[in-house]
């Protein structure tokens, strides 16, 4: 089969992939908390439950609305989608390079977060308001910080297309880990989480609407739009700790495609998204929620980390003369 | 008459002279009467007059006598009377309080005819008279003219002192180029007689909406 | 060739024709006069633009020899590739803010004197058309003031407002100071060209002596820094902008500021030679920070147009960062890299004026039919006026750069542009170039978060004040040249290689490159730059991808159930039926980001306080010391007169 | 022919001046006269260019072109005047109520002015201009103080005295010029002929030389109003009937500027132009210095157009400093730009001040909405005068500077510009306060505005300074040219 079937093979598959495994994660995560805090926890398949549900249930959406808002689930869904194309779950499309590198990823993002806080002021209720001004707030220090802790890992690898990036990651002639990388990881791993909106940042499980940041700007949604919304913020979820995992673990990247390869990457791929929601549900139990400005300190650490990996790498790269 | 008036013996004469000059002016920087003044303008005038005369001779110059007239008739006569009238219409007969008292005026003039003095050693700028003496009394006289407008008050007393300035240039006139060419003495004497005549006027104006020659009051108009 | 002349010779023509005509008609009646300067305007901007087209695709250039005889002062247009882009993104904005105008100018009417509006708004075009190709340093001066002169006019033109008093003296007084400064610089550099040519200007540096040259690119830089707006020389935007009527503003904005950024590029890179790589790293210092202050100045306003100002002075900022790293590259040498930075700056420059032009009018729709500036006072215009909405929406989408509009293609190439610097051997480039790309990324996120406070503030939610009631839908010229520029946007967006391809020629006129090889611009048409950290992006997939995945979106729910149904019901507040006193104000919305920066937050009136103010107090103190001098009495002044007369006695003997 | 047309039309029409039953009878008679005599000016410029030099009367007149270029604006503006005064004056005199003779003694003072200040730039010799000057400072003086306030009395004595001092000192410089000549073998007849002082000027005494021109810098430069002599000069402006002021700084400085430069071209003859360009330099740049901080504080409008004067007076006086012949160029081009701009300045001013019963600029506001045609062209003359293009003032304004770069006098020209910033700012501070900003008042229409001579007598010189801002007329640049080459010794082509 000629290359360009293959990609296309490999995009659906990838969206379909997505699409598919963002729930379950979400709820493994939840699980693994409920039982790490002594409950049952959920059942695993309860993301697609809640799905079917939003899509069943009557849609009322506030009569001050117009279009933008009933729009915004779609744009915010498609957008978050988009992005998912440029980060390779466990196996790597060539063609993807033609989409855009991390700066397309971070903007495609802050689209879909544009369009989310807009319809958010649009029904014209304070908790909304609020929260997409905190929202607002959030992604202001998000946005730089997490484009430095990317270049820094695009300059290691002299692209920036994520899956090169990873695999140039495999095979870096430098002395594999450096201390850059290393750094540049960290940060974007504090940034990630508040990219995806967790504890210490925000907490998803909440039902205090001061509290509420990103639950607090769907709080207008119901039914179907908020059906998506949910799902474009699992899949955003999934995204990234692929993303991440990725990264830590740059291994298991196939790109020839037998049965057994793809059976070992999809299982090594399940494994590091195990690993690093762990993490991240040990995080949330042991750490709590800090205040809304106490965020800033945090995120600010953040970048400074990285623009010491940055001046790391320019030390390194040094001796690795270029044009 | 062939010339008798040789160099040597004019030159003590018109010294004496040049000191009545310096003299007079001084004197009207001294002196706080109006009437006095116009009497020291007068007799400066005529010893001018007189200078004239004999230097005109002593150069044996055609047109002496007709110089010699105007000025008796512009200096001697026309402006004293002038002024006289005029002093006598605003009844303003006494300088009150002048800006800078008579003795310093009078110590300033004699520092200033040092001054004048010394610089016409230094740089010799008497050299282009016939009679030096009388080319730094002129140059004196004229910024002696300049301090009398200067320290006082009365819008006369300023106008007797631009005529004391115009002494000292006619002096100058004398005794660098003797008698300039005609148009220009016409012209100029013109102007003194109409501009005794409009200042006049313009003191008299000054008295009606003042009701005072006090130029001091004249300070309205600044910044 | 010979068109061209002909075209643009035409165009001037029918620029002053239209002036006069509208002054004359408008004197008459006002609807007659705005009419005809319209129509005039948009035929004389048509002829422009294809002649500069022309030029821009056969790269040829052409000169034109004006009406003008004064001593030293050669009168000839010049068009090259480069001054054919400006009069390209001149003529282009022009026509649609002229359509722009017929119906603005019929609201606003009341207001101004529409017979001088109309008038100037002709001679305003045309000013800037001949600024940007007069071929000589006193011609240009001359264009350049009187540019100023008119804009200046269109400022004050409601000259029964104390406002527009105070900002056209600000905006004057500013203008000039830069203008001395340009002044400066022709005049030494004419010293060393020996005539004010601008051929003679070519490789004038080589004349100079050493670091002359650095002198005269600061002249330079405060001279077109004024007008273009870099802190803190950008006191008079914020004023002016909202004084001004808001197509004179989309026209400032949009195109009047651009000038300066054609006139910068032209001395530095054709007559200046930047020898130093310091040169650009001190700019894009300037710039990177001009950016941030703005965006964070507007992320505070209240006030519409103030607050486009300010994101005009942040795009400012955004523009030079590429003319920066120009800099920088060609200083090192690598004139390649540099011809793409400066097709870059001059792309985002397009952008801008598009976007920004669009903007403006469409806040001039909405204060013109509201007849309020300060948009907390304003909400839920959206349903009075759905068209503008949508406009400016999309406005708003491509300012903040979002895919797959205008403004991102440029952003995304500012950012490619920026990583390039990491080729470069200096670790303090490199260091600076990467730092200030995440700055950059901050700028636009703060950009969003302010555009959302603005939009949200006019259109969405419950109307905050009665002033929305009366409002509605602006008349079709409006719409019409507002459909114009967003349309603009978004095909720029989609085909960005195509205007590129136009630009290239000026970039390499500028570098006297033969070519900027715009294969370094395109990958079979996906955009993508060579020899830097590599990186692709093709709009035209990223449409298509969001699209069929909103589609995916919008399918997917319906496959799992298809009659679900949708009902509309009141806002929930606690069981209190809505008010708009619950809403979050735009003041509110912001304040977060405001307490985050309140650190690097210089207050707004500083540069006047602390810059402007104490000159101006010194002066004045001094002059009252002075003044005394003249006290009014006679004795006094003959007193002076008499030391004048010893004094120079005394010069003379010496 | 045209000389004695030149000196006979003013003359004439003073004496009709002296006829006219009622006010309204003045207009014709001036403004037809003043338009003869801007025949007579055109036909003999024509004459001049042709000719080059005319000198008729045995050599008792002498035109050359740069007389005529004084002529020209002499004849220009007591054009303007007249089409001004015909309307300001009968409103003003309504304002003080004044008697059907005082308009008589105005008109006929008016134009025994002109007559005189012709007779000066025309007369070869430099004892018949200073007898001239004084003339002229006796008839202004009564111009001056034509409203017989306390405050125009004060300010018309004030220009006698100092005047008058300052003329004193001229003539010494004459008598110490004409010594000179005469010890240098020159005929006493011929010797205060200007043209044959020149041609013997390389034999005169060098310290004598400079020590009359120090003298005739002083003393004219007291009736120019050069700083430190400059004192009398606001207070005379702001007093005179605005005609006056008009015909004073636009006029009247030139015509004393010439008697200096005329004298200039003497010394710079025989002692070579080093000394005589640094002193004119020390004495522009002092003035154009000290104009900065009484236009800064300046609360009365006539008063800041003065020192706006004193300014401009500054920068031509620098401009010969510079001594090239492009400086010159611009100072001589900016000598005409200067008469007309400041001109339209005092008229529309003059205007603001009679609709608002003051001079006062605080309580002038938003004249461009309570008076449109003047407001407007008040706001456009004050950015004419302040140098910014396109018009002429911009021109010759930059030439000088160009001039002065060029001739490497760095400071001076940085501080040219310095100065010129610093009162572009203050006099539009002070413009735009009066023009624009919302008004009390109500509105009044374009009709009893301004009358139709007023209008053109506003319109004319916007006119003529916007043309030269693009297209300088051959004749006048060869005039201009010509005067540069009498001044400097060669032209700028």
């Amino acid at each position: 089969m000629n290359i360009e079937t293959k990609n296309i093979i490999l995009i659906l598959s990838q969206i379909i992939g997505l699409l598919l495994l963002s729930p379950m994660v979400n709820s493994v995560i939840k699980k693994m908390k409920g039982l790490l805090q002594g409950r049952k926890g959920i059942p695993l398949f309860q993301g697609y439950y809640d799905l079917t549900k939003y899509f069943h249930k009557e849609t009322v959406i506030s009569d001050q609305t117009s279009w933008i808002f009933s729009t915004t689930p779609l744009i915010v869904f498609s957008s978050t989608l988009t992005a998912g194309l440029f980060v390779p779950m466990f196996f790597e499309i060539e063609s993807i390079g033609m989409f855009g590198g991390v700066i397309l990823f971070v903007y495609l993002l802050s689209l879909g977060r544009f369009f989310m806080s807009l319809a958010a002021m649009e029904p014209g209720s304070g908790f909304c308001g609020m929260a997409s001004s905190r929202e607002m707030m959030l992604s202001v220090l998000i946005e730089p910080v997490m484009l430095l802790s990317l270049i820094v890992l695009c300059l290691l690898s002299n692209s920036t297309q994520i899956p090169t990036i990873i695999t140039s990651l495999v095979k870096h002639d430098l002395t594999f880990p450096s201390i850059s990388y290393v750094l540049a990881i960290f940060a974007l791993f504090i940034i990630s989480i508040a990219e995806i909106g967790r504890i210490p940042f925000d907490n998803q499980e909440t039902h205090y609407e001061l509290t509420m940041i990103h639950e607090g700007m769907l709080l207008e949604y119901s039914g179907k739009l908020l059906g998506l919304m949910v799902w474009a913020n699992w899949l955003k979820q999934l995204i990234i700790i692929s993303l991440i995992c990725n990264l830590i673990f740059p291994w298991g990247i196939i790109n020839k495609f037998t049965l057994i390869s793809i059976s070992t990457g999809l299982a090594f791929y399940i494994l590091k998204i195990l690993i690093i929601s762990i993490i991240i549900t040990l995080g949330e139990t042991v750490i709590a929620k800090v205040r809304l400005f106490r965020v800033k300190d945090i995120l600010v650490t953040s970048f400074a980390i990285s623009v010491l990996a940055l001046i790391l790498v320019i030390q390194e790269l040094g001796r690795v003369s270029m044009p | 008459m062939n010339n008798f008036l040789t160099q040597e013996f004019t030159t003590p004469i018109i010294s004496y002279f040049t000191v009545v000059l310096l003299l007079m002016s001084i004197l009207i920087t001294g002196s706080n009467r109006l009437k006095s003044i116009v009497k020291f303008y007068l007799l400066q005038s005529s010893c001018l007059v007189i200078i004239t005369l004999i230097i005109g001779f002593s150069i044996n110059n055609p047109e002496t006598l007709r110089i010699a007239i105007i000025t008796l008739l512009g200096k001697c006569i026309v402006i004293p009377l002038a002024l006289n009238f005029v002093i006598d219409k605003s009844q303003a007969n006494k300088e009150v309080v002048p800006i800078i008292s008579p003795s310093t005026t009078v110590l300033i003039a004699s520092a200033l005819i040092a001054f004048v003095y010394g610089l016409s050693m230094t740089q010799n700028f008497g050299r282009i008279a016939y009679y030096p003496g009388l080319f730094n009394a002129a140059i004196s006289i004229i910024l002696i003219g300049l301090l009398i407008m200067i320290s006082r008050k009365k819008a006369l007393t300023q106008i007797i002192g631009l005529y004391v300035m115009e002494n000292g240039i006619f002096a100058l006139t004398l005794d660098t180029v003797f008698g300039m060419p005609f148009v220009v003495e016409m012209g100029i004497s013109l102007d003194l007689f109409i501009g005794v005549l409009i200042m006049g006027v313009w003191t008299l104006r000054i008295k009606q909406s003042f009701d005072s020659i006090d130029v001091s009051k004249l300070s309205k108009l600044k910044g | 060739m010979e068109n061209n002349i002909l075209l643009l010779e035409f165009s001037i023509l029918f620029f002053i024709i239209g002036a006069l005509f509208s002054l004359v008609l408008g004197l008459y009646s006002n609807k007659l006069g705005i009419y005809t300067s319209s129509i005039f305007a948009i035929i004389a901007a048509l002829f422009s633009l294809l002649s500069s087209v022309n030029v821009l695709l056969h790269k040829n250039s052409f000169k034109i020899e004006l009406p003008i005889n004064i001593p030293l002062l050669t009168p000839i247009l010049s068009v090259d590739p480069f001054s054919a882009f400006f009069i390209f993104l001149i003529s282009l904005i022009s026509i649609s803010v002229s359509i722009f105008s017929i119906g603005y100018l019929k609201s606003e009417s009341t207001k101004t004197s529409i017979p001088l509006l109309v008038f100037l708004y002709n001679l305003f075009l045309l000013s800037m058309i001949l600024l940007v190709s007069a071929n000589d340093a006193l011609l240009f001066l001359i264009f350049w003031e009187s540019m100023t002169l008119i804009s200046y006019g269109l400022i004050i033109s409601n000259t029964s407002s104390d406002e527009s008093r105070s900002a056209g003296f600000i905006y004057l007084l500013m203008t000039h100071i830069g203008s001395a400064f340009l002044l400066f610089l022709f005049l030494i550099m004419a010293n060393y060209s020996g005539s004010f040519s601008f051929e003679s200007f070519h490789g004038v540096y080589k004349k100079m002596p050493d670091n002359l040259n650095l002198l005269l690119f600061i002249f330079a830089l405060i001279g077109f820094g004024t007008k273009a707006g870099l802190i803190p020389l950008h006191i008079w935007l914020p004023e002016a902008h909202p004084a001004a009527p808001s197509h004179i503003s989309a026209l400032m904005s949009g195109v009047m500021i651009k000038t300066a950024i054609y006139g910068l590029l032209r001395v530095t890179f054709e007559f200046l030679n930047p020898n130093s790589y310091w040169w650009g790293v001190c700019l894009l210092l300037v710039a990177v920070s001009t950016a941030l202050v703005g965006i964070i100045y507007a992320s505070q306003e209240n006030d519409i147009k103030r607050l486009l100002a300010y994101s005009s002075i942040e795009n400012i900022g955004i523009i030079f960062i590429p003319i920066s790293t120009g800099i920088i590259f060609y200083s090192l040498r690598l004139y390649d890299l540099a011809a793409i930075s400066l097709v870059i700056s001059l792309f985002h420059t397009l952008n801008h004026s598009i976007f920004k032009s669009l903007l403006f009018m469409a806040s001039g729709s909405v204060i013109s039919t509201t007849h309020t500036r300060s948009f907390s006072k304003l909400g839920g215009l959206i349903k009075k006026m759905p068209k503008t909405s949508l406009f400016f929406l999309i406005g708003v989408l491509a300012i903040c750069a979002f895919p797959p509009l205008n403004g991102f293609a440029s952003e995304w190439l500012i950012f490619q542009n920026l990583l390039a610097l990491f080729n470069t051997s200096s670790n303090v480039i490199k260091t600076i170039g990467i730092i200030s790309a995440s700055l950059l990324g901050l700028t636009g996120a703060i950009c969003i978060a302010t555009f959302i406070k603005l939009f949200s503030g006019i259109f969405m939610a419950m109307p905050r004040t009665h002033l929305v009631e009366y409002a509605q839908e602006s008349s079709k010229s409006m719409i019409f040249s507002l459909f114009i520029s967003s349309s603009l946007c978004l095909l720029i967006g989609l085909f960005p290689l195509f205007t590129i391809s136009l630009i290239c020629p000026a970039a390499s006129t500028l570098i006297n490159l033969s070519q900027v090889n715009s294969a370094a611009f395109s990958n079979n048409q996906i955009l993508h730059i060579n020899n830097t950290v590599s990186g692709h992006y093709s709009p035209t997939l990223i449409l298509l991808l969001l699209l069929s995945f909103s589609f995916l979106g919008f399918i997917i729910p319906k496959l799992v159930n298809n009659k679900t149904t949708t009902r509309k019901d009141e806002t929930w507040s606690c069981g209190i039926s809505p008010k708009a006193e619950f809403e979050y104000t735009p003041t509110g919305f912001i304040q977060p980001i405001e307490v985050i920066f309140s650190g690097l937050h210089i207050p707004k009136d500083f540069y006047y306080k602390w810059i402007y103010l104490p000159i101006y107090d010194v002066l004045n103190k001094f002059s009252y010391k002075v003044k005394t001098v003249q006290s009014g009495v006679v004795q006094v002044y003959l007193t002076y007169i008499f030391i004048a007369l010893v004094i120079s006695i005394i010069w003379v003997s010496l | 022919m045209e000389i004695i047309l030149l000196i006979l039309i003013p003359f004439i029409t003073a004496i009709l001046c002296l006829l006219p039953k009622n006010e309204k009878q003045f207009a014709p008679i001036q403004i037809s006269g003043s338009l003869c005599l801007l025949l007579v000016v055109i036909k003999l410029l024509n004459n001049v260019i042709k000719l080059g030099v005319i000198k008729s009367f045995n050599n008792l007149v002498y035109i050359d072109a740069f007389s005529g270029l004084l002529i020209l604006i002499i004849g220009t503006v007591s054009l303007l005047v007249s089409l001004y005064s015909a309307d300001y004056m009968i409103k003003s005199n309504e304002e003080y109520s004044f008697p059907l003779w005082k308009l008589k003694k105005f008109y006929f003072l008016l134009n025994i002015f002109v007559l005189t200040m012709l007779t000066v730039v025309i007369s070869n010799n430099i004892g018949l201009v200073w007898v001239g000057i004084e003339v002229i400072t006796l008839i202004s003086a009564f111009l001056v103080g034509y409203y017989n306030k306390s405050t125009s009395i004060e300010a018309a004595w004030k220009y006698i005295i100092l005047c008058s001092v300052g003329i004193a000192f001229a003539m010494i410089g004459i008598i110490l010029c004409f010594y000179a000549a005469i010890h240098s073998g020159g005929v006493e007849s011929l010797s205060l002929n200007w043209d044959y002082l020149l041609s013997i000027s390389k034999k005169f005494n060098p310290n004598i030389i400079k020590l009359a021109f120090a003298f005739i810098l002083i003393g004219y430069g007291t009736k120019v109003g050069l700083a430190p002599m400059h004192s009398w000069l606001p207070d005379a402006y702001s007093e005179a009937p605005t005609p006056v002021s008009a015909l004073l700084s636009g006029v009247l400085l030139k015509c004393s500027l010439y008697s200096i430069i005329r004298f200039t071209i003497i010394a710079n003859e025989s002692i070579g132009a080093a000394f005589t360009n640094n002193m004119l330099l020390f004495f522009g740049m002092f003035s154009i210095a000290l104009s900065v901080p009484f236009i800064m504080t300046q609360n009365q409008i006539k008063r800041l157009l003065a020192y706006s004067s004193l300014e401009h007076i500054g920068i031509i006086v620098t401009g010969l400093g510079i001594g090239s012949p492009l400086s010159i160029f611009g100072a001589v081009f900016h000598m005409f730009n200067h008469a007309i701009t400041k001109t339209l300045m005092f008229f529309t001013a003059g205007n603001l001040s009679l609709k608002f019963q003051t001079k006062d600029i605080s309580k002038i506001k938003s004249a461009i909405n309570i008076m449109p045609f003047s407001g407007t062209i008040f706001l456009i003359g004050a950015l004419a005068l302040m140098g910014s293009p396109p018009f002429s003032v911009f021109l010759s304004e930059f030439y000088i500077i160009r001039a002065g770069i060029l001739e490497k006098h760095w400071v001076i020209s940085s501080l040219f510009i310095l100065f010129s910033l610093i009162i572009f700012g203050a006099i539009m501070y002070q413009t735009m306060n009066m023009t624009i900003g919302n008004s009390t008042e109500e509105k009044n229409n374009l009709r009893e505005e301004v009358s139709k001579l007023g209008v053109l007598a506003l319109v004319i010189p916007l006119f003529i300074i916007t043309l030269l801002s693009v297209w300088i007329p051959a004749p006048l640049f060869k005039l201009l040219n010509r005067s540069v080459e009498i001044i400097h010794g060669k032209g700028i082509l």
